[in-house]
């Protein structure tokens, strides 16, 4: 399935060459790997809402193909407890040319961003705190409504 | 009716999940929130800024003015942070 | 070192995990991967300029440095006999926001293929013939230069 | 000056690079390149379009305007087709 929400870890490389592995049609392979960030942050619980989650990211990963010509897409997001460092959010996309790829990335990344039910709590020195929501995020998901 | 609670609306009511059959005339989100505010303190406090709480009515995003009549399940949560 | 043109295949995995091993301030990380396409294509040859390639994409990297805030930067470029389906090129961005990481890898590949040194020579069922420069490479590549 | 030849250019001259001593007054790249065509034939179809050759001198990237004076290594080529 194009969509996985899990606890475990992902292989990029791996993910990344299942997309065209087989099959000399795909010119392109775009993916963001998106990781925990540490500073003050020691630890990051992600929550998510079992069943939507799953079909936010199918409608997410349909839109996208209605767009751009793909020729695979793959989103993978984790959940649980997760060290600085470690990756939370793995999107890929293939296409014949690298245009529609990079774009239909992004466009996945910042619907992700604003659509998926996921919320992230830190952990830092002065305790634990649910993440807030950035109106960056929301700016970046609104240029791809037209 | 079931309703759901993510994030620091969770920890706020205490519960993730609850069954809740409202009273006649709760028809909408925004009434079905308020309602709820009137039940117990920890609801008053987890629901006193709606603008920043989203819901999903059967797992489909969905608008304060929506109605609640024949939903199974509603969700109330804050805006995500995923990614 | 950030770029390398060789002939051996090369493990985008392995790639896009070096970018953020032992550090914990990279947020993103943007990979492309470049495939030889088939269909009438059989074999492709990449021919490159020793010397002038190495430091046309050292350019491009430092200019996508100067341009975004980026933690690491990895460029690989194949050369010799490739078949349908292989990886040809790998672009990889790493920086603490997904933006700027989306937007230095696009520019990186614009940049690449239109500035750096390397030419493709396809045989299909009519000959060998060398690749046109495609003028919709030069529109994408001018879009960076305002 | 060495001249390097890459791609179709390098198979229509024959060779990929070769040792020349431009005469006096062959101070740009348009005019080596006007020198070379007078040499032989297959300088003269290799160069009939040069809008579409590009050069570049001591391996950074330049006009057919440059000047090749005290230039080590002058390439030329057809536009670039890597990614």
């Amino acid at each position: 399935m194009a969509v996985r929400v899990q606890e475990a870890d992902f292989d990029t490389g791996a993910e990344i060459a299942a997309l065209s592995t087989g099959r000399d049609d795909v010119g392109a392979v775009v993916s963001f790997t998106g990781l925990v960030r540490g500073g003050d942050v020691s630890e990051m619980v992600l929550e998510h809402y079992p069943g939507m989650t799953e079909k936010a990211l199918e409608e997410i990963e349909a839109e996208a193909r209605v767009r751009w010509p793909l020729e695979g897409v793959t989103i993978i997001h984790r959940v649980g407890p997760l060290a600085p460092g470690a990756r939370i959010v793995f999107v890929a996309t293939a296409s014949r040319h690298r245009a529609a790829a990079f774009e239909a990335a992004e466009f996945l990344m910042d619907y992700l961003k604003t659509k998926a039910p996921f919320w992230k709590k830190e952990t830092t020195p002065d305790g634990a705190q649910w993440v807030d929501a950035r109106e960056t995020d929301d700016m970046a998901a609104a240029r791809w409504q037209s | 009716m079931k309703l759901l609670y993510f994030a620091w609306l969770r920890e706020r009511i205490g519960i993730g999940s609850e069954d809740v059959s409202p009273p006649e005339g709760v028809e909408t989100v925004a009434a079905l929130v308020d309602w709820l505010k009137t039940r117990e303190p920890r609801y008053e406090h987890a629901f006193e800024r709606t603008e920043s709480i989203r819901v999903a009515i059967d797992q489909e995003q969905a608008d304060f003015s929506a109605s609640i009549i024949g939903a199974r399940e509603v969700a109330l949560f804050p805006p995500v942070t995923g990614g």
